[in-house]
């Protein structure tokens, strides 16, 4: 059995894992598997579809692919027969299904996290990311939940402008709103992980405490499980999505339906197939912390 | 006769050099008139504006008694002046008849569309450079493969090409050698028999002498004198020219 | 012998990787397949095309990718918005050509060297995509005569292709056969002997950036077509891959000039690496390795009979 | 006076914004946030000075960006699996050196041009930073004595100031004040004259090169350091910035040739506008319009003044 | 005399161009040695062989009596060759002093590092331009704002910084005023005085005649012959050069 995994953007770690774990999850099955980056450029993305399909593979599983965008390479890996399976894509006709956690759910949850530790009252700073869904789902949902609950007041934001170098664009920008505005937030809404990271260690080094402010984002990861421990990390919570359960879902569902040959519907019966993704804070995170 | 070109108190300063300080110029139709003077006495940048390459930053220039503007070279082109610059006039990498034609290519009409017509440029530059005695025979060669005097006489198909009224020759016998120069000598007077007025720079006052029917002699960026060749030698204008002042 | 080496080595090492995809690469020779390379490189073909006619007039150019962006935002939103399709493709059209011509006003006129001026507008071109979109992609199921102009055919040959093709032969035709194309390159080989000989070298200058622009929107039109979105950044890989295609290019047929045989060539052996390598089974960063190896190799077997680096770049 | 405007002009306009942001940018004027900004300048100035010594010798550097962000996740990568930290920078160091030394021989032995050579370079270094990797960033908590190199004081003056200062500075003294750097440079103007001078040209070309790659190293080490992280592509958007730094560079002091003063002013300005913007609250698309802008104004300010376009690149 | 520098049945081919067919040269040490012919002949080419600047197909070329290899441009100047050369031989963006001290910049200690010395690179490409009686002051001047004589002077000057034993100048007065022309006529004798072997190109016959000892004649990339210019006259050289075969 050969299987092409693409995913959109490897840069974007999130993307990486995903497509890691499809492929880790694979070669315990003894499969080939082809790993494919489409370096989150569109038409790379579909003609790495359409040479998938030319080399004839068994199956195809795409991380954090767009059903609208690639709806005709979508339709050709339909019409050649191959199973499709999607991660965080949204759903397609052509596709199998695509197995997903609520974005929506989660910008909430987490947006709530923040608002209820500050007792829906004061000052925050953000850090988000405009050019990816799902952070930008995340960011909407802040909005409407801030504007139900308008004692909570955005004092600075900053928007990574960079995709590749964004880090150092998170640090530079992020350091200069907390200089800004020293001692009059209580609270970071970080758009990702990869963004808490870096405002934590700037905290830091403003020398705060745990508990100082609040700072919350979403992904989740041994790191993220590390810091929400630790005590001198600012971060408080995540939403973990469980990117390397949602892999290996993929790879069952793949050896069920092309291997076995089961009918699609014992998996699940609709377009998506939901994984839970939970809020994680010092109450829980000894569960998620693997040895 | 009547002048067909002349300057007027032309002055030129490259910010604090004054490379031109008030020159004058008058050329008769029909004359070869050679420009004499030291090096940086300013004779390339006074045909540098009656070229269209520099505009003046005073002064007038009269082409056939009316008053011009010469905004760019191909003002100058389009007035009946071509010159051989002293320098920067050739495209290295590119071929001998391309450098001959460049800027008036030849074209032919194929299914109503023009097209450059290779073949005929190729030829044409044969004929040209038969005309100066060059050997060159592969008009497909590159300028920058020619030795010094080969891409001068290229530099001079290219005037000629123009079938200009005026001729400026900035030095173009310097990396010519001794058969090749005299080719050049004839060309000239080819020329003026066919009613071309030629300007020419040249240090070498013998050719000067034989050549040129009046000489200008600029110095320090001024026009010195302007005299007949009857009966100057060559070592009367070198006398002249180092002298004076 | 060296001469022919210096002028088809490239050109022969892409034919070797060529041979070696049909023998190894499983399904790399069906027709299917071999069309589908062509398809795809359509794209960069014309972007590569447009930048060559800037790189012939030795004037560099930052911003075909970003302009192409933009280009393709403006239709897609256009479309979105529900403007009849022709319409906004004349709109993208028109916005990427302007953006070249900015530039070549800004290199002609203003006198900014043409790398820092294709630089800022590249900047302001993918500032404006976000300002449009907010980052979020322009998408729809639009009207299949626009998406027909990606996915279509004529006379059973892809559209795209027959743009491509279209594209490129008029290019070859005015760079190798009319005047324009030749005092565009003189302007590029020797700018002061041009002007001296009368070409209009910042004429020239003016109208190979602008082509330059012109091009990138005419990819973004098929882009947006073949995808039926419009997103930001969405050709914005296309910029170093233009460059490499049009630099393999100058390393062929006309060894250290820009021209647009070898830019063709060139297009064509970077696409067919990417669809190969894919069908190779090689994984994702192999690819990105293989590809400079080649990429190098290739031009190695040139370059080493060339006597000087012919390349002023 | 119009010399004046030719060498200083950029550095006027960039004087100009500083002001502005002075009046207007709440909190700019802290002498907090502007040590930010002379913090934030370091990798950028470092990685330019790099390439500004490349094209001294007129040879492009495509590939610094990822070989800075090779050597980043190499030196993670082995702090990450428990090597001592110095040894680790030293990997990185040598890592990027090497790739840049590799550079240098591609272009002067195998006479591959360099604006392909890096391309290629480029594209094999970010392969093998995806091998590292597989994409995942190596984050942690790594030794303190490490961190301070980029986080860190030596006599009040951070680390990163002092490291960009020395880097700088010698740099300047190199091109300005030495042999080496009056041989690199008669490399880069008229590389035919200066070998028939004598000069070993192309061992200047490969200096150049490998330099470029060194500070590279210096950069990347910096950056791990800073984000006690390392990341796939982690520097790659430096590559355009930093080229906009050089070239921004070359409009002042010496118009029209790389020089180490005007790259250090050249990404002075380009993150003093990226800190100003976020506290001017603008939104993150207009960073990138008001790069272009500014670059092309600030240019125009010098270039009109300057006859020819003396830029050859 | 003995010869100092001797080259044997030099071949040059460029690609289809045979540029070189056998070429022999001897120069005696201390003599001032003309080398002439025609445009295209090969005086360039082999200048190019004994400068390092190209490699021979075949030939051997002797430096003192010992067979020498001359890689690249620096071994011939370590072997105490400089060259003028025709074309190429200045970077026109640098200046002046930076052009004359290239690949030998005068340098001081400073703290026990070298740092280049350029007030002494100025105060002597002065004075070496004050020998030519160049009327140039401004040593910072950029080259690309010289006139094609004062350009030629500064060519000269860095050959004349070597202090080499052997100075080749390809033909040094092509673009020089009467008055420059002479100074360097002068400069040759000066050198000769001080035991330099001068070789000259020129295709100005009575500059040969008038300064140099011997002349060795190229036609069609072979030595024609080598004779003394003991009671020659320029007219009968010319004969000489364009008569022949
Ligand atoms: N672009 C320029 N910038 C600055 N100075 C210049 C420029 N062009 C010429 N000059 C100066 O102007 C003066 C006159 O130069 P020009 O070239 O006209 O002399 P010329 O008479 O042609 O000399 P030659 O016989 O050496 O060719 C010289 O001193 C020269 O240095
Ligand atoms: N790099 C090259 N490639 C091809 N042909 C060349 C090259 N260099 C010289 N030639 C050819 O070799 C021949 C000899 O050239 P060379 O420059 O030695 O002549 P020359 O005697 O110096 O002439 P001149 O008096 O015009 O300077 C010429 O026919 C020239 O075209
Ligand atoms: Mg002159
Ligand atoms: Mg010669």
């Amino acid at each position: 059995f050969e299987l092409g995994v693409v995913a959109f953007q490897m840069s974007s770690e999130t993307h990486a894992r995903v497509a890691n774990a499809v492929e880790a999850a694979a070669r315990k099955k003894g499969w080939d598997v082809v790993v494919l980056n489409s370096n989150g450029t569109l038409q790379t993305h579909s003609e790495q579809i359409e040479n998938l399909v030319q080399s004839g593979v068994d199956g195809i599983v795409l991380a954090m692919s767009k059903p609208v965008e690639f709806d005709a390479q979508m339709q050709a890996v339909k019409d050649a027969g191959i199973p499709l399976i999607t991660v965080m894509s949204g759903a397609s006709p052509h596709a199998l299904f695509d197995i997903q956690v609520n974005e929506y759910a989660v910008g909430s949850e987490s947006a709530l996290y923040l608002l209820g530790q500050l007792g829906y009252e004061g000052k925050i700073l953000t850090d988000r990311f405009e050019s990816n869904v799902g952070t930008r789902i995340r960011g909407k949902v802040l909005d409407v939940v801030l504007s139900e609950n308008q004692a909570v007041e955005v004092v600075g934001s900053h928007s990574m402008a960079r995709t590749k170098s964004w880090q150092e664009d998170v640090r530079n920008g992020m350091n200069a709103l907390i200089m800004q505005n020293a001692g009059n937030f209580d609270g970071i809404w970080a758009s990702f992980d990869g963004q808490a990271f870096i405002i934590d260690d700037l905290l830091k080094q403003q020398g705060m405490q745990k508990g100082d402010v609040v700072l919350v984002s979403t992904d989740g990861g041994p790191e993220t499980f590390r810091r929400i421990k630790s005590p001198d990390s600012m971060l408080m919570a995540t939403v973990a999505i469980p990117f390397e359960a949602m892999g290996e879902a993929a790879v069952d569902a793949m050896q069920k339906i092309a291997v076995e040959g089961a009918e699609k519907e014992t998996i699940t019966s609709g377009p998506y197939l939901y994984m839970s993704a939970d809020l994680v804070d010092q109450s829980n995170v000894d569960d998620f912390i693997k040895e | 006769m009547s002048d067909i070109l002349t300057v007027r108190n032309a002055r030129k300063s490259y910010g604090a050099v004054k490379a031109l300080r008030g020159a004058d110029l008058s050329v008769a139709a029909g004359e070869v008139h050679a420009l004499c003077g030291d090096n940086g006495a300013g004779k390339s940048t006074l045909i540098k504006l009656v070229s269209g390459v520099e505009r003046p930053d005073e002064g007038d220039i009269h082409v056939r008694g009316e008053k011009v503007r010469l905004a760019n070279p191909h003002d100058a082109l389009a007035a009946g002046i071509a010159t051989i610059h002293q320098d920067l006039g050739l495209a290295p990498r590119m071929m001998i008849y391309q450098n001959i034609f460049m800027g008036s290519e030849l074209e032919r009409r194929v299914l109503g569309i023009k097209v450059l017509d290779r073949a005929a440029m190729i030829a044409r530059s044969q004929d040209f450079l038969i005309s100066l005695n060059s050997v060159m025979r592969d008009m497909t060669a590159k300028v920058e493969n020619l030795s010094g005097g080969q891409r001068q006489a290229v530099a001079i198909c290219r005037a000629l090409r123009w079938k200009a009224e005026i001729i400026i020759m900035d030095e173009p016998t310097a990396a010519l050698g001794v058969r090749e120069t005299e080719e050049v000598m004839k060309l000239i007077r080819r020329l003026k028999e066919n009613g071309v007025t030629v300007i020419l720079i040249s240090h070498n006052m013998h050719d000067v002498v034989a050549v040129a029917d009046r000489v200008t002699i600029l110095r320090g960026g001024r026009t010195e004198t302007s005299l007949s060749t009857d009966g100057l030698t060559s070592q009367a204008l070198s006398e002249r020219i180092m002298g004076g002042a | 012998m060296r001469d022919f080496i210096a002028k088809y080595g490239t050109a022969l090492a892409g034919l070797l990787v060529f041979v070696f995809l049909l023998v190894f690469a499983r399904n790399f020779a069906s027709s299917a397949n071999l069309l589908n390379v062509l398809k795809q490189t359509s794209f960069l073909a014309i972007l590569a095309t447009g930048f060559t006619f800037a790189l012939l007039t030795s004037e560099l150019d930052l911003s075909f990718a970003n302009l192409a962006s933009l280009a393709a935002v403006v239709t897609g939103g256009l479309i979105a918005g529900g403007t009849f399709w022709a319409l906004a493709v004349v709109a993208g059209l028109a916005v990427a050509t302007l953006g070249g011509l900015v530039n070549g006003f800004l290199v002609t006129g203003v006198k900014v060297p043409s790398l820092i001026a294709t630089l800022g507008t590249a900047a302001i071109a993918n500032g404006l995509t976000f300002m449009i979109t907010g980052g979020v992609a322009f998408v729809g199921r639009w009207d299949p005569m626009f998406l027909a102009l990606a996915r279509g055919e004529l006379f059973g040959i892809p559209v795209l292709v027959v743009v491509m093709a279209a594209v490129v032969l008029i290019a070859w035709f005015v760079t190798r056969k009319t005047r324009l194309g030749t005092h565009m390159l003189a302007t590029g080989e020797a700018q002061e002997a041009a002007h001296r000989a009368g070409i209009a070298t910042r004429r020239m200058k003016l109208i190979g950036l602008t082509l330059s622009g012109f091009a990138a929107g005419i990819a973004a039109v098929l882009l947006v077509a073949n995808l039926s979105s419009a997103s930001p950044q969405m050709a914005g890989d296309y910029l170093l891959n233009g460059i490499a295609a049009v630099l393999l290019g100058m390393t062929m047929f006309e060894p250290g000039r820009p021209n647009i045989a070898g830019t063709f060539v060139g297009a064509l052996i970077i696409s067919m690496l990417a669809n190969g390598l894919v069908l190779l089974g090689a994984p994702y960063y192999l690819q990105d390795i293989m590809l400079g190896v080649i990429v190098i190799a290739s031009v190695s077997v040139s370059a080493s009979v060339l006597k000087k680096a012919a390349f002023s770049v």
